[in-house]
Formats: structure tokens, sequence, C-alpha cells
């Protein structure tokens, strides 16, 4: 099982620097809608303060959150697999901080430079597990009433 | 409602009998024209999967046609196969199976005396209700079912579907130490039954009578039981219905192989149950039958509760033909079946070995036994290895079953003839009074009553 | 005062006198006797009741008793009962509880008042199961007080081994065929041209004050030779052994061998070997109520780790495979007895093989695990 | 009875069967009047011509559905009770009658009735849970007082019923009976067999036959082999794996493959024990409707 | 004398839909004293018994307080009983959470569902006792906000130390997190190296976040889980609880993961 401890300690300290060096800071108040679900992917976050929720487009509901995230999270990896479309949205919870990548850009140095492009794509790799281990445990249900005895 | 003209009256679900069976009387003009046992107990087929098992097994299988008297199967079972193979179980042996019948005659009539039949004679739903009002009569009864049950629990592992009886005799025969503290409890509950005779004597019997040829096991010398000879005391020739009490008319008698030819089984669409008649006739078996032919062979002390129930002197050939009498009849053979287990019990020396071998060979046998009920038949063909090519059960209900429509038609007839015509609700209650008369098992005739009275 | 008697040599004649000596002393006396072809443990209203002249021939799930060409009354091995029959009963009540009118709980302990046992020919592999009950039920912390009040004070006379069976490993578990404490009495049964006799000897000063009161004559060189030399003879005729390795690192590094595929596919779940055995003292509770709800009461009865029940948790059984229950009875008995209460759950006594229907036998099965863990370690070392 | 009667309701319900597992009750004489204080046994035909309407808190069903009606009747029932417990080898299992889920039920009825036409069954005898959801299932032919009583009592005190699921072996031996395939060769059903008896047949010296149907963790494909080493032919084993929990399905499966394997080169149709009929070949039962 | 002892329900406060938290006092001797992480078992009269993990403390030293859950028949029982009414206790059984291995370092709780009751006596020790800690964090999983047990006081405690809570699924107007219990493992704070922690939760529960804790540098000797299986007697002599080498009812509730882990890792032990 891998650390969660930050996104980016998936990455050595130069590749780190290295793509660090594409992104800059941004803002977004409390409640802002940062993308949603079908949208092109052209942006990802790594989030430094504050709280994003993932959330899903239902009819008649206020959106229902599927996961949150915090400081050091990644935001969105739909931006690295085609089609390129977020398969759920984003919005914040609190106001945040975040690091902003342009996909293209990343990808587009991800493909010049093969290793830079394996740890990335590990890096992303690692953090698609996690949450699909945790949205697997949520699904076993696990605080549920007792199932199974019947006895 | 009441009214002239034509109606159906319909017992919808009879209550204590055991099985299930409805009633239809069909009343035309004041004449009760048609009185229907509908037996609607879904058939279970025992005859045609008996085919293919071995001989040994069934004992076992026939017990499970009737969980209220599966001694009375396990015995008839055991004595037709016996009687294939060409052996006999005597002496100790023999006597055990008369004590085990003993204990489902004791548990089996009280259960019908105290549980079944007697609320309608103090006019109460069932036993439990009575219980209120007469508690002490209620567990008196219980203690000696309760006696019963212990012989049968005891020589057969469990009171319903005993597991110790085989072919040839038994698995595991008692000591005498075991039977000891048996005979202690029989003989506390033989001065509750014979304080049963007299209460019961107490009750308020209409009069009726029955002109059925009565038809039970004979064994000269003794009351029968678990063995004897089809005897049939014919049905009295006046063209008058007979008085309750009458005198014993000459039997005659026929080998238990005759018995499919004389007692002939058919259909009919109401019912899943199988009519039967005697030579032709409407008969009769169980307690009336049994206390006619057999009466003067009761046990001193027997004969004593006879007489204090009002029966009369059975030695003096004193026949009981009112049927709401015959719980007179079960409460004397209750005194008696406790009687002869204390007897048994008494002369009992452990046997050689617990069973007889039986081994299998082809052929055809015969066996009949006194269920609680009637007279109980079983017919088995073996083949070579044994195994059963044919089976035929004949149970008392089915046996009983024109008689008792009969004895209902009667009844309601005779209730239309002394007084304003009866109400629907009246004519059920006396209805099924009259079915409990005859403790029907029902399940046992599954091949059986709510009474439908079609009133045109 | 006299110094009471350590050993003699008494004749066949008195074992009833030492019954009668027992029996003085207010105790039940309990020991093997004939009952529906097999020698079971039973109360002796007499020493003849011993089963003189009778030996069992044993296999994996067989068992045959037979006539021997002597008079040996203790020329058998276990039978299908062990002692735990009487200090560990399969059904007792530990407490009734009743609720008032108000409310209010009273709980009542059940202190029954058992017998004062005196146990006549306790094998050596026996008596050993009964110092592994005894660390089990009041060695640790709390304390089975309806087995303290059985145990406390039991008399137990000891038989040791000259005829073993072919299911018995006591060597194996180092537990037999000789006594080595423990006991109150100790016999070795010899049966030869000079007569049918026991040497004697007490182990207790509870013993030695019994052996004051038989009929003994001073123990001959003779005899105890003999006595000696039968059981010598019988450690060497053990029909089973054990794998000479540490059976309880052997359980702990085999839990997932390939083995247990296979003694899964034999064996029928049904629980005979852990009710033979006379160590095993798992129980489940039950709470009964009376039809008004008003009187309760907790009974104690012997449970097996068999049942799917044994495990059953809220959520479900957790022990729901046949494999994972067996594995849990051998590896319990063979090897995690050693972590829990400091000894092996197994003295070698057979019973389990014996009267398992299926004929599955614990040291096969111990051999088989040791044979495929060797295998893999060969396999292993070859590997690197 | 003065004021409001707080008593819970109980019915009790029969269908296909020999009337044992409800005469069970009957024969309870010590605890059937202080049971009347503590219920309303509002609906027992056997046992009261007083009917109380439903619903019931408690209903004991006895027997199998074999008819058409019935399994219209065991859904009403269903729908007016609270708590449903089957009572029974029948109830639980399809009872003896569900040899004819063997057979051919036409056949059968031609072999006992003169005019068939005039009886109105299914192909096949079901226990109750195949036909609707059951709360608790009492195994046995005849079901064990004890475990009846107990089974009552426990719903009244709001316990868990204990009645456990192990083999009969367990109770055999807390019992001390000697265990009589290892000792004498007989054969005995009781390694895979539903305790509840109390190991009785084994105290009385006979094999335990198998009334409670199997235990709940049973290998008989490991057991067959043991009849088989004490004497029984394969058929011998299929016919005792075929009688009173027939259908329970390990012991049909295991009666079913060891009749397949067994099959003489002609199989009458006198032969019980002959090939599985319809409805053995998968686990929902199916009704079908033998008489229009 | 290993039998019930009367105790009576002085107070009763209802948690969730389901679960009920009774403070008991004795009628009359009271029961040695419990440690946070032994457990009693709870007679039910006259269902039976169940056994429940202290989870908290009385003011009166002499009581005891049991968070239950309505589970079964004998639980629904001791959920539905007021205060007034009696129960039977035995106990104290079990070990208790190792206190004194986190002295001086972090103390990290992580609960899941109502695996928070077991740990509330541990965490409130430690919130009384600073000076014996370097610092205290608590993580709380739960199903749904409704199920989170103790929430007002969870607020207290958050004034006091780091708490950091999750759900599984959340309701409208839940601000908090939403995720697996593990991914909180990053939001509190605790030098890993340094790190004392305490699990209870389900199983599964535990063995991912003790993983993940060990992953972190957690020492595995220091992370102590609370373990459950059947238990009939408490007094390790019924044979129910045992997990290879280990006996529940003595040998835990509490273990140790460097004991745990390979006794988990096989199936069905």
């Amino acid at each position: 099982m891998t650390t969660s401890a930050g996104f980016l300690t998936g990455l050595t300290e130069p590749q780190r620097g290295q793509l660090l060096a594409l992104a800059e800071t941004v803002r977004f108040p409390s409640g802002a809608r940062i993308f949603d679900e079908g949208e092109l992917a052209e942006r990802f976050w790594i989030a430094e303060e504050g709280s994003v929720a993932l959330d899903v487009h239902v009819p008649g509901q206020s959106p229902p959150i599927v996961e949150t995230l915090g400081p050091g999270d990644l935001v969105g990896w739909s931006w690295l697999f085609p089609p390129y479309r977020w398969h759920l949205g984003a919005r914040t919870l609190s106001p945040v901080t975040a690091r902003q990548f342009d996909a293209a850009a990343v990808r587009d140095r991800c493909a010049r430079d093969p290793d830079f492009g394996h740890a990335l794509t590990c890096a992303v790799g690692s953090v698609i597990g996690r949450r699909l281990r945790g949205a697997r445990a949520r699904l076993l249900d696990l605080y549920g009433p007792p199932r199974g005895g019947g006895r | 409602m009441t009214h002239r003209g034509t109606r159906t009256v319909h017992v919808g679900a009879l209550s204590r009998v055991e099985g299930e069976g409805e009633l239809r009387l069909r009343v035309e003009q004041g004449r009760v024209t048609e009185a229907r046992l509908r037996i609607y107990e879904p058939p279970r087929f025992f005859e045609a999967f008996l085919r293919g098992r071995t001989h040994r097994e069934p004992p076992d299988i026939t017990s499970r046609v009737c969980g209220i008297c599966p001694v009375a199967y396990q015995l008839s079972a055991c004595r037709a196969v016996e009687d294939a193979c060409e052996v006999a179980v005597t002496g100790q042996l023999a006597a055990l199976r008369r004590l085990l019948y003993c204990g489902e005659w004791i548990e089996s009539q009280t259960l019908h005396i105290h549980l079944l039949h007697a609320p309608d004679f103090l006019g109460y739903p069932d036993a439990i209700t009575m219980a209120r009002d007469h508690r002490a009569d209620v567990e008196r009864g219980l203690r000696v079912k309760q006696a019963g049950n212990a012989i049968v629990a005891l020589l057969g592992g469990r009171s319903i579907h005993p597991v110790n009886v085989q072919l040839g005799g038994f698995h595991r025969t008692p000591t005498r130490a075991e039977l000891a503290p048996l005979a202690e409890r029989l003989r506390r509950a033989l001065d509750d039954a014979l304080h049963t005779v007299t209460w019961a004597a107490g009750f308020d019997f209409p009069d009726a009578g029955c002109d059925d040829h009565l038809l039970a096991l004979a064994e000269p010398g003794r009351y029968a039981i678990e063995a004897g000879t089809p005897t049939v005391m014919p049905a009295p020739r006046s063209a008058r219905l007979p008085a309750s009490s009458t005198r014993a008319l000459p039997t005659s008698t026929f080998p238990v192989r005759d018995f499919e030819r004389h007692v002939v089984e058919r259909q009919l669409p109401h019912s899943t149950a199988l009519y039967s008649s005697l030579d032709g006739h409407r008969h009769l078996t169980g307690p009336l039958a049994r206390y006619a032919v057999s009466g003067r062979w009761l046990s001193p002390l027997a004969v004593e509760a006879a007489l204090a129930g009002g029966l009369g002197d059975p030695r003096a050939g004193t026949v009981c033909r009112n049927p709401f009498r015959s719980i007179l009849v079960r409460a004397v053979e209750v005194v008696y079946a406790i009687d002869e287990a204390l007897r048994v019990i008494d002369a009992y020396e452990p046997p050689p070995a617990p069973a007889v071998p039986v081994p299998a060979r082809p052929g055809r046998g015969h066996g009949a036994t006194e269920a609680p009920r009637g007279l109980l038949y079983h017919r088995y063909d073996l083949d070579a290895d044994g195994t059963v090519t044919e089976a035929s059960l004949i149970p008392p209900t089915a046996q009983n079953q024109a008689a008792i429509e009969e004895h209902l038609r009667r009844v309601a007839q005779s209730r239309m003839d002394t007084g304003p015509e009866p109400d629907d609700e009246q004519l059920r209650h006396l209805c099924e009074r009259a079915i409990r008369n005859h403790d029907p098992c029902i399940s046992c005739s599954a091949h059986f009553l709510d009474l439908t009275v079609e009133r045109h | 005062m006299t110094e009471p008697t350590r050993q003699a040599v008494m004749g066949p004649d008195g074992l009833e006198a030492l019954r009668q000596a027992l029996v003085r002393r207010g105790r039940t006396v309990v020991g093997p006797t004939v009952r529906d072809d097999a020698i079971v443990l039973a109360e002796l209203t007499s020493a003849s009741e011993l089963p003189f002249g009778w030996g069992v021939e044993v296999e994996a799930g067989r068992y045959r008793l037979r006539r021997r060409s002597d008079r040996m009354a203790f020329a058998h091995s276990a039978g299908p009962q062990s002692w735990k029959k009487y200090l560990h009963p399969e059904r007792v009540r530990q407490w009734t509880a009743d609720r008032g009118p108000d409310g209010t709980l009273t709980v009542r302990e059940e202190v029954d008042r058992p017998p004062a046992y005196a146990f006549l020919g306790v094998r050596p592999c026996d008596l050993s199961a009964i110092a592994v009950q005894d660390r089990v039920l009041v060695g640790g912390p709390h304390r089975d007080e309806a087995y303290r009040r059985r145990r406390t004070g039991a008399f137990l006379v000891v038989v040791e081994c000259v005829e073993p069976g072919a299911t018995c490993f006591c060597v194996s578990m180092g537990t037999g065929p000789a006594v080595h404490g423990g006991h109150d009495l100790a016999l070795t049964e010899v049966d030869d041209e000079r007569g049918h006799r026991f040497w004697v000897r007490a182990g207790s000063e509870a013993g030695a004050e019994v052996l004051a009161e038989l009929p003994v004559r001073p123990a001959d060189p003779t005899t105890v030779a003999r006595a000696e030399e039968a059981v010598t003879r019988a450690a060497g005729r053990m029909g089973r052994t054990m794998p000479p390795v540490d059976l309880r690192d052997l359980m702990r590094d085999t839990l997932e061998a390939e083995r247990w595929n296979d003694v899964a596919a034999r064996c029928l779940t049904c629980g005979n070997c852990t009710m033979v055995c006379p160590t095993c003292y798992c129980t489940t509770t039950e709470d009964v109520t009376d039809l008004t709800g008003e009187h309760a009461e907790r009974w104690r009865r012997w449970d097996v780790c068999y049942d799917l029940d044994f495990t059953h948790m809220h959520g479900g059984t957790v022990r729901r495979s046949g494999l994972s229950r067996y594995r849990q009875w051998l590896t319990h008995k063979i090897g995690t007895w050693h972590d829990q209460f400091g000894s092996s759950g197994c003295v070698g006594c057979g019973r389990c093989i014996v009267w398992c229907p299926v004929a599955i036998d614990i040291t096969e099965e111990a051999h088989a695990l040791h044979a495929e863990a060797s295998g893999r370690d060969a396999e292993g070392a070859g590997a690197s | 009875m003065s004021g409001v009667d707080r008593r819970p309701t109980m019915a009790v319900w029969k269908f296909a069967s020999c009337d044992g597992c409800q005469l069970t009750l009957l024969d309870c004489e010590d605890e059937l009047l202080p049971l009347a204080d503590q219920v309303r046994i509002s609906y027992f035909l056997e046992a009261t011509s007083a009917a109380g309407p439903g619903p019931y808190d408690l209903s004991l069903v006895d027997g199998s559905i074999t008819t058409p009606a019935d399994a219209e009747r065991i859904r009403h029932i269903r729908d007016v009770s609270r708590y449903l417990v089957t009572i029974g080898a029948c109830a639980t299992a399809g009872g003896i009658q569900a040899l004819r889920n063997f057979a051919d039920v036409a056949e059968f009825r031609a072999a006992v009735y003169a005019s068939p036409e005039y009886v109105e069954t299914l192909a096949d005898s079901t226990a109750i849970s195949l036909n609707v959801p059951v709360d608790f299932e009492l195994r046995g032919c005849p079901v064990d007082r004890g475990q009846l009583l107990e089974v009552i009592t426990a719903h009244l005190a709001g316990r868990r019923p204990d009645i456990s699921d192990h083999s009969v072996c367990f109770p055999c031996k807390r019992r001390g009976t000697v265990c009589l395939p290892v000792a004498k060769g007989v054969p005995c059903l009781g390694p895979v067999t539903h305790d509840g008896c109390g190991a009785l047949c084994p105290a009385y010296g006979r094999g335990c036959y198998g009334c409670f149907g199997p235990s709940g963790s049973t290998n008989l494909p490991a057991f067959v082999p043991l009849l088989r080493r004490d004497g029984m032919s394969g058929l011998d084993v299929v016919r005792v794996l075929r009688t009173f929990n027939t259908a329970a399905p390990e012991f049909a499966a295991a009666s079913s493959a060891l009749a397949e394997a067994e099959r003489p080169p002609e199989a009458g149709q006198r032969d019980a024990t002959g090939e599985p009929g319809p409805g053995q070949d998968g686990a929902a039962p199916r009704h079908r409707w033998e008489d229009e | 004398m290993n039998v019930p002892q009367p105790y009576q329900v002085v107070g009763r406060d209802r948690e969730t839909a389901d679960t009920v938290t009774l403070t008991l006092e004795p009628v009359g001797d009271p029961l040695p004293a419990f440690r946070p992480g032994q457990f009693a078992m709870v007679y039910a009269f006259p269902r039976g018994e169940v056994p429940l993990s202290l989870s908290g403390t009385t003011p009166s030293g002499t009581g005891l307080t049991h968070t239950v859950r309505a589970v079964g028949p004998v639980t629904s029982a001791l959920a539905g009983l007021r205060p007034g009414h009696h129960v039977g206790v035995r106990g104290p059984f079990g070990t208790p959470w190792d206190l004194a291995a986190a002295r001086g370092g972090d103390l990290l709780l992580v609960a899941g569902g109502v695996g928070l009751a077991p740990l509330r006596p541990l965490l409130l020790r430690a919130l009384d006792e600073p000076r014996d800690h370097r610092g205290v964090a608590l993580v709380v999983g739960a199903r749904t906000p409704a199920d989170l047990l103790y929430r007002d006081q969870c607020d207290t405690w958050a004034q006091r130390a780091p708490v950091a809570v999750t759900v599984d699924r959340p309701e409208p107007g839940w601000t908090g997190n939403v995720g697996v219990v593990t991914t909180l493992l990053d939001r509190v704070p605790y030098q890993p190296r340094n790190t004392t922690a305490y699990l209870c939760g389900p199983e599964v529960m535990m063995r991912a976040t003790a993983r993940d804790l060990v992953h972190r540098g957690v020492p595995a000797s220091r992370v102590f889980l609370s373990l459950e299986r059947t238990m009939r007697c408490g007094t390790g002599h019924c044979g129910q609880c045992q997990l290879g080498p280990l006996l529940l009812c003595r040998d835990g509730p509490v273990v140790a993961w460097d004991r745990a882990e390979a006794l988990l890792a096989v199936r069905e032990l």
C-alpha cells in the first residue's frame, strides 16, 4: 500500500521541479465550481489549502459528494487519459489555493520526456489506485448493519 | 337464516378432528337428501412410493401416514410383512408390542376424550377454554395421556413416529428395571382413567343409534388390540333404527387374507379418501365395533368401569350402538389398556434377542390391528429379494366414511323432524359433533371435511 | 505410628478391596466396564464389572471388542469415553436468574454438590489429559468452578499401560505408557505363570492410606521386574508416532498447506474427534427461559469447533469451510495449545483416530504436513 | 378475561402431512395449559373450534405444499403472520410425499386412485420456504417436543431459539452412546444428519435414519462410502436418503448422483428410487397444474 | 464468583438511530475497576449475554458506561433499557489499551463506526493527562453523518486535540470530509516513528489502517487493534474466541499489529 502523503511525493525532486515549473497558483472562493462532469479536461490542480468536493450531477438533487480532497491531493486525473473529459465534477467547500496546470502542456512534456512521463503516470496511477481502493472499501459498507448472519 | 325450501349447508374446515376435511349437507323441502364428508387433505401416495422399497421399510414409512396412530401403522405393517415372510413374533416380543400399542390407545383415546370430544358435551370450543371451568378434568386427561405417551416413548424412543419397532420385534428391549417406573405411573393413571369414565357418564347424550355392520378384530380370551381375526356383527334386521343399547347378534369371521375380498374400496369424486364397504354393506369399525365383538373379553376392572359408566354388562352381550356414547366406550378402553399394560409389565421377562430374524421371501402378506379409531389393514406383495412390488393400506376412517355420512344425515334429519328447522349455524354445530363421535382420522384417510349444505 | 506402605503387590481380589476402601471414604468409584460392545466408563458396583479378559482391536475408524486369552482387566487401549465425562460434564447449569415484579434482577450461582470421585483404571495418557484440562480450566486467572468442585480431591488410581493399541502414540507425546506422578495410586498389571497380580505404588498420602488397607504382600523383585518390563515393552509397541519435529512450529508454518484441502475432502465435520478427545474442553452457552419469561437459566454444554455456530458472530460464521474447521482443531490441539496453555493439547491416546467414522488419523495428517513442509523447504533450498 | 388481552396470538396451520408435528403441541401435557396462559391460541383446527381472526403473531406451519389451492393458501397465511415457523420435515423439506418429485406423479395417482381424475395435485411436494419467506425452520419427522417449546418460549422472550445446526454425533457423544459404525459396523446417518432428536436411534442400538434431514455442515461425497463400507448397496443408500427429507437439497443431490450411477439398464416405473423426476433439475419448485 | 452482578441503568443517551449509551451503577458491590479497552459480559434478562467494551468513565468511579448498537436480540434488549432497569454484568475481561506504550510520544486514535466507543475512555484519559504525551489526534470514519457517535463531544474534543471525521455517504448539509478513514491519516499531525496508534472498527478497516500506518513508519508493535470473535464465557474457558494462538477474551481484545498481522492474513483462522 502506498503512502498517500501528497501527490508530489510520487516524483523525484528534479521531476517535481520540472512539473511545478509548469504551474501557476490559483485561488477559488468557497462554493466555486472548478469543473463539471463531461467537460473537456484541459487543466488539473494540486490542492495546497482548503477542501474540494468531487460530485456528480443528479437531476432533482443537490449534487451528491463522492469524495472530498484536501491539501496535497491531486484534483483531477481525466486529463491524462483519452477521451480527456471529466467523469465527475469538482467544487470548493472552502476557499481553496491550488497549483494549476495546463493539461496539454503537461502531456506534451510527458511525450517529449519519457522518464518524466513514466514517473508522472505512475504517480497519477497511484492516486487512482488509492481512490479505487477507497471506493471499494466504501462499497462494502463496513459500518452498516451486519449482514449474512441471520441466526 | 331459516327457511323451508332447498339449501346447502357447508361446514368448512372441520375442527377438533385429525386432518382436513369439510362437510356438505343438501336439504330439500325439509329432507336431508345428501350428507357428504369431503376430505380435501391432499393425497400423499403412500401406496405408490412403497413400491421399490425393501421389506424392512414399511413400518417406518407407513408410520408417516398418521402422526396420531403411528404405532398402529408400524404394527400393521410388521404383521403384514412378517406374514409374507412366514415369520411369527410370539412370547415376550409380542407382549411388548401389545404394551406399546396399549400406550398408543391410552394417549390417543384420551386425547380424543378430553381434548377433542368432551368440549362438545360441556359446551366449549376447546379443552383450553374448558379448562377455565373444568381445570381438574382437563389436567386429569393430560396426566393419563402423558402416561400413555410415556409407554410409547420408553418402548419406542419417542411418542410420535417411534424408532424402536422393527420387523421381528424391536431394536432394543427394555430391562425390567426400566419398566418399573412406568408401572408406578400407570397405577396412578388407572385411578384417573376410572374417574374419567364416571365423569363422562354424567354427560347428556342425545338419543341415537346406528344400523351399520360392525367390524373389528377379535381374539378369543382377550380384547383384541394388536392382532385378531376380522369379525362382523351384522346390523339388526329390524327396519326401525336400533336403540342405543342392544343385544349382541351372532357374529361371523373371515381370515385377514380375505380382507380385500370383503372390504372393497371405491373412490368418489368429492373426496381424496377412498370409501369402502363390507360385503356391499355400510360398516363401522372402531370402539363401538370392538366393544360389540370383544366386550366380553374386557378385564374385570374394565367391565366394572363399563357398568359404572352405564354401558350395561358387556359379558351379558350388551352392545352400544349410540355413536354419541362412543366417548364412554373409549374411556372404558383406556381403563382396559392401562390394566393390560400393567399386566404385561408385571409378567415381563427380557427376551433373549430384541428381534427374531425376518428374512425376505417372495409372497403376499396381510396384517390387521386395531388402531384407536378402528381396524387398520395392510397388504404387501414382495419379490424374492424382499422388494415391495405392491402395497395396499385400508385405514379405519376410509371404512367408516359411508357410515359417518349416514349418521350425519340421520342426526340432521332427526333434528329437522323434532323441532323448528335449525339454521345453518345450528346444523353446522350438530354435524361437527356427530363427526367427532367417530374421531375420524382424516390424515390417515387422506385419502377427508368444510360442511357445505346445499339447500335447494 | 508406622510409616504407610509405599509399594506392594496384590492379587486381583485386591481390586474389590480397593473399590470398597474408596466407597468407605464416601467416594463414587468409576472405572472401565463392558457395555454396548465397547469398554466404557461407568460407576462400579463391584470390581467384577471391570473388563477382565477383554481386549480391543482398534484401527482408524474401527473398534472391536475381543476376548483375551488371559485374565487381564486393563489390557485394552482407550475406549469411546474419557474422564472428562465426569470432571467436565457435558451440560452444567451455571446460574439461574429471576426478575422480580419491581424489575430487580436476582442471579443465583449454581453450586452443585458432585460426588467425590475415585477413578479406577486411569491410563497414563488420560492422567496427562486430566493435567491438561487442569491447566485450561483451573490454571488461569479465572477458574471453572464446576470443574474445580469435581476435580478437587478426586482420587486417581492409574494403571500403567502394557497393551497399547494400533492407534496409540503416547510415547511421541511423552505421556506414557509409564506413569510419572499426579496419581494417588499406581498399578501395573501382570498375569503370568506366577499368577494374576498388581504391583501397587502410592503416589500421595491419600494413596498410601488406602494402600495400607488393602490385602497386599511386599513387592517382590520378580513382579516388579515383570511389570517394568511389560511397560517398557509397551513403549516399543506404539501403533502410531508423531513426526519427530516441533509440532508447534510445524502447525504454525503450514497453515496454508495443500494437505488441508486433502483432509477437508474427507472430513465430515461431524465433531466426533473432539467429543472423544480427553482434553477438548470447548463449550457454548444456553440461555433458557420458562414460558412466563420471568425465570431464566444459563447452561453450559460441550461444543465443538466443527460447529458452524462455534464462530458465529453477528456478521456470520468465521470458519465457514470444513477445511478451516479441521485445521482449527488440529492446529489448536498440537500447536497453539502450547501458546495458550503451555503444553500440547494432545496426549497420544488415539481416540480421535479410532472414533473418526471416516478414519482420519491425526498422526498421518501431521506426517503429511511435515512431508509437505519438508518438500517445500527442499524445493526452496534447491531454488536458492 | 377483563381488559385488553395482551397475549400474543398463535395460529397452527396444516398442509400435506401426517399431523404429527402439530400433535406434538398437544403432546406437551405439562406445558399446554401454562402455554395457553401466555399465548392466545387463535387458530388451531385440530384443537379448537374457535377460530380467531388474524393477523397472528406466531404461525406454526405443518405440512408441505402439494396442491394449487395450498400454494395459494400459504401465501395468505404468510400475509397474516408476523413470525412464521415451519414445523417438521414436510414443511421444511417437502416430507416423504416429495418422493413424487423423483417420479411420475400421474402414475402415482393412478396407482392409488381408481379415478385419478378426481384428485388434484401438483407434480412436486415443496417446502414452505420454497413458496413464501419463512422466519424459522424447525426440523424433524416429527419435530422434537422440547425444540418446539424452545422455539415458542424463545419467541415469547425475544430470544434466539437455541436450536443447533450440528450433526447427530454431537448429542450422541454427549449422552455417551457408543458409536455404531465404528464399534459395530452398523450404517448410521448421524454424521450428516441434523441434531434435534438428541441421538435417539443410536441410543436404541439403531443407526440414525436421517429423519431430521441434513445438518448445517455435511460432506456427503465423503460420507456415502462409509455407508457402503458398512454394508449398504448403492440403491440402499439412495433409499435411505430418499425418505422423510428426500427433497432436502443435500440429500437430493447425493441420492440423485448415486441413482444415476446405480441405474439398472431397465429402470421400471415400479422402482421408487429411479431417475430424478421433474423438479429436481433446479432449485426452484416448479408448480404444474396436473388437472385441467 | 463468575455470575452476573446486578447493575442498574442510571443513564441512557441515544447516540444514533440504533445505538445508545448506558450508564450503569452497581446494585450491590461493584466489580473490580475496568480499564479502557477491557470488556464486560452484559446480561440482558432473559435473553442472554454479549461482550461490550467499556465506552466511558463515570464520575462515581464505580459505574460502567457501555455503548450498544442494536443488531441482535440481546443488544436490542439492552438498547431498549431505561433508567431503573437492571442488567447483569461480569468482568472486567481482556487486555486494556496499552497507554504506557505511548508515553512521551504521539497518540493516534482511529475509529470506524461504533469502534469509537471503546476508544472514548482512552481518549478521555489521554486528554486528561496531556503531560504524558506529545500530542493526541483522533480520526473517525462513519457510514453517514447520522451514524456518528458522540457528535457533540467530538466538537468539544476538537477544541483540545485535532479531530478529523469522514463519512462514506454524506447527507445533504454535510460539509465535512467524504471518503474512507485512511484518507484522513494525512490530515492530522503525528510523527509516525514516535506514534502509538489505537484502532477500533471493522476488521477490514483496521487491517487497511494498520498497513497504511506501518507504511508511514509507525512501528507495528505500537499499532494496537481491538479484535472481535465470538465470546461466550469471557474467562478463557469456552474456546470460542480463538484466533490462532490467541484467546481473545484473555490475550485480547487489544492486540498489537506485529502479532495480529500474520493471524489476520490467514483466511478463516
